[in-house]
């Protein structure tokens, strides 16, 4: 697959940008991470499960999640208006729907867990690398999961199939696709794809997709692990 | 949304045996559509409009095309722009106000699928590079809702853009002459959408009806073309393993036919 | 009076558009109607007497009408931005005054009733055309009504007063009237003059109204009948 | 809006008795306003302002004019625009935020009375057409609330209006030209509103105080202007009869000289 | 200070605008009053306590202010579109955290004071005036109050420290500096700096502040007597 | 903002009766900022940004500039515009949506002292007169609130301007030539915000934290410019003597400089 084909930046097509992720980022959040993918950066707070309001708006058996996705006017090219775009509002939904399915919700009827995501610089990838970021701020609030959730997008480039899109490249992709996934269970939670494929290059994309959620998975682990492991050296 | 009347317990059990037994609560094949009926062309005021029934799920698309500024980045195209509105005729748990996140993300699944294809070719809708060109508004109704709107307003919206008409023009130095009678859009492919659901044990369905949606956890949506390839693709609700999701677009690909007739019966259209 | 003037569209003064209705057009909703006149064309669906959210706007002692006139996008000439409009707002109020009156509220305290109207095409005479069909969908939705409510324009178009204006009139018209009444109880729900009329010219404008509620009146009792008769055919 | 304190059924009744003995409850004969006044020109920074008081209800009409581009449809004309607030001051029952339908109504029934008979004669207010004329923004503002609104902001509207006064201009090839001085707004005509009220059975009254708006069901305005023309009717709550309507428009036309003369007088207006 | 410096409306650098001020105009209103300083005039309407909705606002152990700064459309010089503009939004949370130290909270606990401010004509001050004009309608709604408060602008303008400004001056000055204080207390409940001054000004603009809030003081007390003694002469 | 957790009355009183003994519930003494960390430059779209952290309370400010219209009334000068959002992430208490009055109120009083001591130097941003000017705009968020977010903001927003680098450009005859490589924002001044609190009988702190803030009830924002002149003050909430004010700009002039010499550190600003 690496068939010599050097990218913009010098990558090869299934090499991940550098990663950089941490937790317990924030003081006033139940849970928080930042996680920063190439140039991309994303900052997430996790608040609950906490008492709803308005409490008609719970649900009698599970909690319900709430997640809002927003760019920092200074995160794009053009400065972005803080009113939220219908891309915002899309990706709140779609983000909301990939990570809720980690969460044991029938543990915590008549709640909500909130989730907010500020997107500090995009630079591709930001809705891969704000659901990377909630699963780890998830983990850090002490809310049980099913899996971790981890997310990379793919896309077709210059008829390559390549690996976590930075910005140039997925504005001159002619497919980009992220996907989202609970690794141990090999369940997909989020999937979409923006552009044409054959049915061939989508079977070639998607398993460079699955691989590259398998190692930010790995890194996810690692995360948490050296977290966990500092509390217990504390503790010792 | 408000919550929507909860299905019985009693009515999701029977509905997953049923399924188990590659049976459907309405008597459908697991691939079939329910009956699909098209009313083209009575909205007067709109280049072009479609009305499509799946079963009792009914949606209205409307093509208005009128004079704006191209975009700065793509000065010598045309704009394509996809509105969805849940108005609430359609539905007790549709309220009035500006799009919810079901709605915007319709707007967007029907967009992306016409975008990316380049259904519609822009550059001749370009009238003065970076100063003038023709836009094309595609406005969807949801006035009826028993499930599977994202099909329904796919498939209106391809119906309404390949039967719309507007004036016959030229332009000249760049400017727009209009000439006498009528032409229509220049369309160059017929993307669809085909959305299936599944419950965590049991086969896909295709067209879920509303109590089959509020009752079998995960659903995606897959557009196709009449190439046969993938232009778009939505996981909506619950989680699938990559072999349901290699399942689901290789049932895509079979249904999807089906649909794409049903645009050229009614359009016409040669591509 | 139909003194040989021919109008735009071939009608005499005092002729009605060709008008068509139906009623149940709608599977959700508890009661709905379509109704066209000429090239209007409107929808409506009612909800309800239904449970009110939030409970402190509910009335102890009779139903609250909600109603929401509505324009596509694609209705009107120029495209219509979503967003309602002064004159969505205005006309959702006085059809919702006139359609009050016909429905026995007392009979249903701590509910609401909701009618929601699209219009899907707009040539002229679209508030008539949905009071016409709100009528109609309350009916459908098994709402006791004093009377049904039927509603028509008239206006002074050179000098000429005529019935049921198209848009191509109504915007040449020195004065546009659209009325609304309970025939059987000759009382008037809606009466709005838009224009310049003296006293006289309002007098017969007013009674060539009157006239073509009458006739709308026939149409409406005549599709319900239908339904009526074809359920009970099918009962049968 | 919020409900309004419930008038109690006893006060209602005693209304109703009274009103069919032709008499109100604050005395008033059937056909009479409350004290009409009068304050103009208050408001510095306005180019026109009226306070009309009637009884205690008040409103206050702000006149501006600015520079702006016409409507594409009428590139010659300048443009007229009313706007009312129920500021929250005015009662318990106005709450901040967007004009509600209250107000929005209000708005399009003062509009409509100056708009049909070309009060404002904006052919006048046109400096280049298509591309440069006089906005004149009448703002209303319900100050103090004990019913007929309506009345009040069309006497406030129109005496603002022709109290105005406008930097003296001309126009030479397009171009504005300002001159020494100041002059009138160009007014035609003097259309007044006039509030009838009556109850299921018995009489209208006119200038219905809150008491009897909230009591009597039954309301109707009807514009008239200085030549007895009738310019705008807006039937309100309740129902009326044919005949009903009929004697409601003769009330108006007999009632609406003595609010015209007040503008007269206030303004020495000769139309 | 008054050192022959005479400013463009023929003022001494020390002196007041004329001023009028009247309480209870408004029938409607709990309480209410009328300030006029110059060419600025505000209008000012007290409604409570009273409920609070919704409830969850309300505090359980005090009366909570809500306050609306609002300029009418035709007050300024440009009209002002009647949206709410950022300006208002922050005198609206100036002058309710100013006004709000007057009242005695903990006597009305659940209920909220509402104070609704409309600024009819912008010439300067506009804040101090509506302060001035909220105490009065407090005292008029018969709402007890530790002190009255006083409020009034200086500012610097062509180095000279000149009192109550008006807007032509406000636009040219320096420094512009409005304060409102308890003057029995000698409490300052609204201070703000908008410019450039030394500590040294700053000392000599405070103190002349403070002088022209004692006038007005005079002002206010001398309305609410006139008006108490009417009452009590209306009583006899 | 919804209410805060209350500080339970023994928390009050403790603090209350430290700072009584010129001591404070974290240790520190009474005109002691907690720990300030700076890390600036972080946002690689954004022209200049710093990441300002006060204890645990956490600020990033990005600038961006772009070319837009001067304002009608000052047509040679470019525009400075001061956004600032309390994001949810930062406190229970924050809720998303439109700024609401303590953000609206935080944006005005950093742009305040920005504004009044011209610390950006417009005119150098005027292109075309009345056509053509740069735009800077200062976004303010503030990531993580436990007390004192005014000064953090300010500090954060004055290192990310005398940060930031924009394209070399020059002017000749109103238009815009770009060169190669980057230049600074022109900035003149270093206003900083000092922020002090005290509980109504008892000693002014510097730099309330939030239980300090929940707890002392008067509060007050002094700016100061690196020549010590006053460049803006907010009483915020409670009341305050005369002498109390006097005292309070005098603390505020003794700290600042302490923060000025970080933003000069920070920025190698030589004013």
């Amino acid at each position: 697959m690496s068939s010599g084909f050097v990218r913009v930046d010098g990558r090869l097509p299934d090499q991940l940008r550098p990663i950089k992720m941490a937790v317990g980022v924030l003081d006033k959040a139940d849970g928080s991470a930042y996680v920063e993918q190439g140039n991309t950066k994303v900052l997430v707070a996790v608040y609950g499960p906490r008492e709803l309001h308005p409490k008609h708006q719970a649900s009698l058996d599970s909690a319900i999640v709430r997640c809002r996705y927003h760019m920092a006017p200074f995160s794009t090219k053009e400065r972005k208006t803080p009113a939220p775009s219908r891309r915002e509002v899309e990706l709140s939904k779609v983000i909301k729907d990939a990570v809720s399915q980690a969460i044991f919700l029938e543990n915590f009827p008549r709640t909500s867990i909130d989730i907010f995501i500020e997107v500090l610089e995009a630079d591709g990838g930001t809705r891969c690398a704000s659901i990377n970021a909630c699963s780890l701020a998830l983990a850090n609030a002490g809310i049980p999961l099913r899996d971790l959730i981890s997310s990379v997008a793919v896309g077709k480039y210059r008829g390559c199939i390549i690996l976590d899109l930075n910005d140039e490249e997925d504005e001159a992709a002619e497919a980009d696709m992220p996907i989202a996934m609970m690794p141990s269970l090999n369940m997909i939670t989020l999937l979409q794809v923006n552009g044409v494929l054959t049915e061939e290059e989508f079977k070639r994309a998607f398993n460079l997709a699955v691989k590259g959620c398998m190692e930010i998975n790995m890194i996810q682990r690692e995360t948490l692990r050296s977290v966990y492991a500092s509390i217990k050296g504390e503790e010792d | 949304m408000k919550t929507f009347r909860v299905v019985s317990q009693l009515v999701r059990a029977r509905m997953v045996d049923l399924l188990s037994k590659n049976s459907r609560i309405d008597g459908r094949g697991l691939l079939d559509y329910r009956e699909i009926k098209v009313e083209k062309g009575f909205i007067g005021r709109a280049a072009g409009s479609a009305q499509v029934s799946i079963g009792s799920t009914k949606v209205l698309a409307g093509v208005k095309v009128e004079l704006g500024e191209p975009f700065p980045d793509v000065p010598d195209k045309g704009i394509l722009t996809v509105n969805a509105e849940l108005v609430p005729l359609a539905s007790p748990a549709f309220e009035p106000g500006p799009p919810d996140e079901n709605a915007v993300e319709l707007a967007r699944i029907v967009d992306r699928a016409l975008r990316e294809t380049e259904t519609v070719d822009l550059k001749m809708l370009c009238i003065e590079p970076g100063r003038k060109v023709f836009v094309v508004f595609v406005d969807i109704y949801v006035l009826d809702y028993d499930g599977n709107f994202i099909d329904a307003s796919s498939l209106a919206s391809i119906i309404a853009l390949s039967t719309a008409r507007i004036r016959r023009f030229r332009v000249e130095d760049g400017k727009l002459k209009y000439e006498d009678g009528y032409m229509p859009l220049p369309i160059r492919h017929i993307p669809v959408t085909v959305t299936l659901a599944k419950p965590n044990d049991g086969p896909f369905i295709v067209d879920p009806n509303l109590e089959e949606e509020l009752s079998l956890g995960n659903r995606i949506s897959i557009s196709i073309d009449e190439l046969g390839r993938i232009c778009g693709i939505q996981k909506l609700e619950g989680t699938l393993s990559v072999d349901e999701i290699f399942k689901a677009i290789s049932i895509a690909k079979d249904v999807a036919p089906k649909l794409i007739d049903i645009v050229r019966r009614e359009s016409g259209l040669n591509v």
